[in-house]
């Protein structure tokens, strides 16, 4: 047994004043003058605070609702795979069926020791998880959720949500690597030829939503779709989307990243305390984000009769989609890796060439339709 | 004129592209040469082509810096040796000579007048310069992929063999 | 230019929130948690083994030309995304490029799949 | 001082830095990140010029995602090629792979 490692809170305090610095210039210089107008406008006009970005961004379609988002979906998921496989879940944390059990998981995970293994490679082992919460988290900046509940309307917002999450798999193969461990770095390459296989069909998948809207920009898609949805223009490419949506999230017919049977945790292994609940934490509002973007470009967004408001049938739908996705869980079994890279390259990209083509040769007729 | 987001960007992307090449460790290179791939596409958004700036990090950062950085994990670190004092030498001469004669190539760039500036570009201008005017380039690109395609499946293919 | 109001500032601020954010419940987790260390639990976990081997582990991989193929596929989608934009200003022979692009790329998909079906992976 | 040669030389300070790493380093992988440099300092370039220039922004976009398509298809081989001399050499040093010599 070597000696142990000296420093080893150094790191911890650095990033946290590293955080305070950061929070306070943030404060101090750069958000304080829209801060000062909220204020002003809580005394004077409470409903045009709904209206402004750094609401949005703080609160509605922001961090807060997103957290609140991943909270409630980790009980609704133990909940649900609990009740599918005839198990109770949850139960006693909160009075009614266990509902505050996520939150007490986040006071368990707060409070318990971080382990930094040896030989770990102590700089990136700390800060991916940080990043993999962000890069999961900076999506839903350009996801709409109504006309007007969208943060940044981003003229080229599609790209702009792929190009965030091409940042994944990097983060995961540093993470994978940092730890210093078979079962990580086994599951990290896994996890690299996953997102590296479904990547594709994802960016192909995507595509006739932008033809047939003719913009990148995830509002005009949305609004695009007032008469006819997305979906039944581009059935195939929708169902390529939602399998390789379930592979891009390690969801669990696809889930050998993290195949609790054979590999402990996956590229998580090494990871404890609130290290590991930062990346749980980063899986499910990067669900969100994805159960959004689904919707966006396949299910109209917020279009739907128009006796509710928009903001009704956005949310309705984005939480039909992360339902499905998280009951799959309690259905499926977990399948191979080769089976995994056999049928994205096999059968999904095909299946998307084939649905491009078929778009762009009935253009006079979808002209017809959508114009 | 407004010097003080390209100098920042100018700062940062330099120490990225330094380190990347001067860095102990492959995989903190690996890592240095994605953030200057990130300090390109700010450069790229900062200019205002913004199509070029997000294609260069979903393929630098989302393709070529993974797979760079998957070879280096799998590689390792090859066997350190010395750093040979002539290579050095050449290599810092090498710089200086092109960076001294292209700098007193464009040096009559300086004093001109402030050129205007493109007004943004359109999608529809774009996708008819990549598949109309450039479509022969387009198609010999393909090719290009394609073979490239081929021949990296073929040099990889001994890899799989082996591994079976 | 690009500073004050845009969309770029809030996607800034939103970005250094996350990472503030992130690294903030490090700080707390530093306070609260407890920090009771020894050699053997920061001993690389192998389900209980002795870690055989170096520091570092390296491990010969499989499907790597799919990887290479990963890289060729993500540059010919983004062309394909600057078609798709313009979809109503090209008529339907005008998109023979795009087509072509995508139908070359098709056989070397089959040969990779081929090789990796004639060896068992 | 205008503004378009403020980013000239940016894109010459890139190319210095690459060439360097061309000729100085042994390291196979090294070479190949300073590729990529050169090769972005060209890209920078042609933006540069598409701003400030007379050359239409969407032409340069255009011309530079053909830079990137055959950076990234050198970048697939390149790799591939890497990963085999380590598979049949068992190392990655340019300087020593001279089989071909003798």
């Amino acid at each position: 047994m070597q000696e142990l490692d000296k420093d080893y809170a150094s790191s911890f305090v650095k990033y946290g004043i590293v955080a305070v610095i950061i929070l306070l210039a943030l404060v101090l210089y750069l958000i304080y003058p829209y801060l000062l107008a909220l204020l002003q406008l809580l005394f004077s006009n409470p409903s045009a605070i709904l209206n402004t970005t750094l609401f949005k961004l703080l609160i509605f379609p922001g961090l807060i609702y997103v957290s609140i988002v991943a909270l409630i979906a980790e009980w609704v998921e133990r909940k649900l795979v609990a009740r599918i496989q005839v198990r109770v879940g949850p139960f006693y944390v909160g009075g009614w069926e266990g509902l505050l059990q996520p939150i007490a998981d986040l006071f368990k995970l707060i409070t318990k020791e971080i382990i930094i293994p040896k030989h770990a490679d102590k700089n990136i082992f700390i800060l991916s998880p940080v990043l993999a919460f962000i890069v999961g988290a900076l999506p839903i900046i350009v996801i709409p959720y109504s006309p007007t509940y969208v943060i940044w309307d981003y003229q080229f917002g599609l790209l702009l949500y792929f190009a965030i999450l091409a940042f994944y798999p990097l983060v995961v193969l540093l993470a994978a690597w940092s730890s210093n461990n078979k079962y990580s770095f086994i599951g990290g390459l896994r996890a690299l030829y996953q997102q590296a296989s479904y990547e594709v069909p994802l960016f192909l998948a995507a595509l006739p939503a932008v033809m047939l809207a003719g913009s990148f920009s995830l509002t005009a898609i949305a609004s695009a779709q007032a008469k006819v949805w997305f979906i039944l223009f581009a059935p195939l490419s929708a169902i390529v989307f939602f399998a390789g949506m379930m592979a891009e999230l390690e969801r669990i017919p696809f889930d050998m990243p993290e195949a609790d049977s054979e590999l402990v945790s996956g590229w998580t292994t090494e990871y404890s305390g609130i290290a590991w609940g930062l990346f749980q934490f980063g899986a499910y509002v990067k669900l969100l984000a994805y159960s959004g973007f689904f919707v966006t470009i396949f299910l109209g967004g917020w279009q739907g009769p128009a006796i509710l408001p928009p903001l009704f049938w956005s949310l309705l739908k984005v939480s039909i989609v992360v339902l499905i996705l998280l009951s799959v869980r309690g259905f499926f079994p977990r399948i191979r890796i080769d089976q995994l890279v056999r049928a994205g390259w096999g059968r999904l990209i095909p299946i998307c060439i084939l649905n491009i083509v078929i778009i762009a040769l009935l253009q006079p007729y979808i002209v017809s339709i959508l114009r | 004129m407004d010097f003080i987001v390209p100098i920042i960007l100018i700062i940062f992307s330099s120490i990225a592209a330094i380190l990347s090449l001067e860095s102990r460790s492959l995989v903190y290179g690996a890592v240095s040469l994605a953030i200057f791939f990130l300090g390109l596409s700010l450069f790229f958004f900062y200019l205002g082509l913004t199509y070029l700036a997000i294609f260069q990090v979903a393929v630098y950062v989302g393709a070529i810096a993974v797979l760079i950085m998957f070879t280096v994990m799998v590689v390792g670190e090859g066997q350190r040796r010395k750093r040979s004092v002539p290579l050095l030498a050449m290599g810092l001469l090498g710089g200086a000579i092109i960076l001294a004669s292209f700098l007193m190539g464009i040096s009559y760039f300086f004093s001109l007048p402030n050129p205007s500036m493109q007004p943004s570009f359109t999608l529809v201008s774009l996708a008819r310069y990549v598949m109309d005017n450039y479509g022969l380039i387009l198609f010999i690109l393909a090719l290009l992929l394609t073979s490239a395609a081929y021949g990296a499946v073929a040099l990889a293919r001994r890899e799989v063999e082996e591994t079976a | 230019m690009y500073l004050g109001d845009g969309g770029p500032f809030w996607f800034a601020v939103f970005l250094l929130i996350g990472i503030a954010g992130g690294l903030l419940f490090y700080l707390v987790a530093f306070i609260l948690a407890p920090r009771a260390r020894s050699a053997i639990k920061e001993e690389t976990f192998e389900s209980g083994q002795i870690p055989p081997g170096g520091k570092r582990v390296r491990l010969v991989m499989q499907y790597f030309a799919f990887l290479l193929l990963f890289l060729i596929f993500d540059v010919v989608s983004m062309f394909l995304y600057a078609w798709g934009a313009s979809y109503y200003s090209f008529a339907p022979s005008q998109s023979i490029y795009a087509i072509v692009l995508l139908i070359l790329l098709l056989p070397p998909i089959y040969i990779t799949l081929k090789v990796a079906k004639s060896v068992g992976v | 001082m205008n503004e378009l040669s403020v980013y000239i030389i940016a894109s010459v300070i890139f190319l210095a830095i690459g060439v360097y790493g061309i000729i100085a380093k042994r390291n196979a992988i090294r070479i190949l990140f300073a590729i990529e440099i050169v090769i972005n300092a060209a890209n920078l370039n042609i933006a540069a010029f598409a701003r400030y220039g007379s050359l239409a922004l969407s032409q340069a976009q255009a011309i530079a995602i053909f830079v990137i398509g055959i950076a990234a298809a050198e970048a697939a081989v390149g790799l591939a090629i890497i990963i085999q001399a380590f598979r049949l050499r068992g190392k990655i040093n340019v300087d020593e792979m001279n089989e071909m010599k003798e």
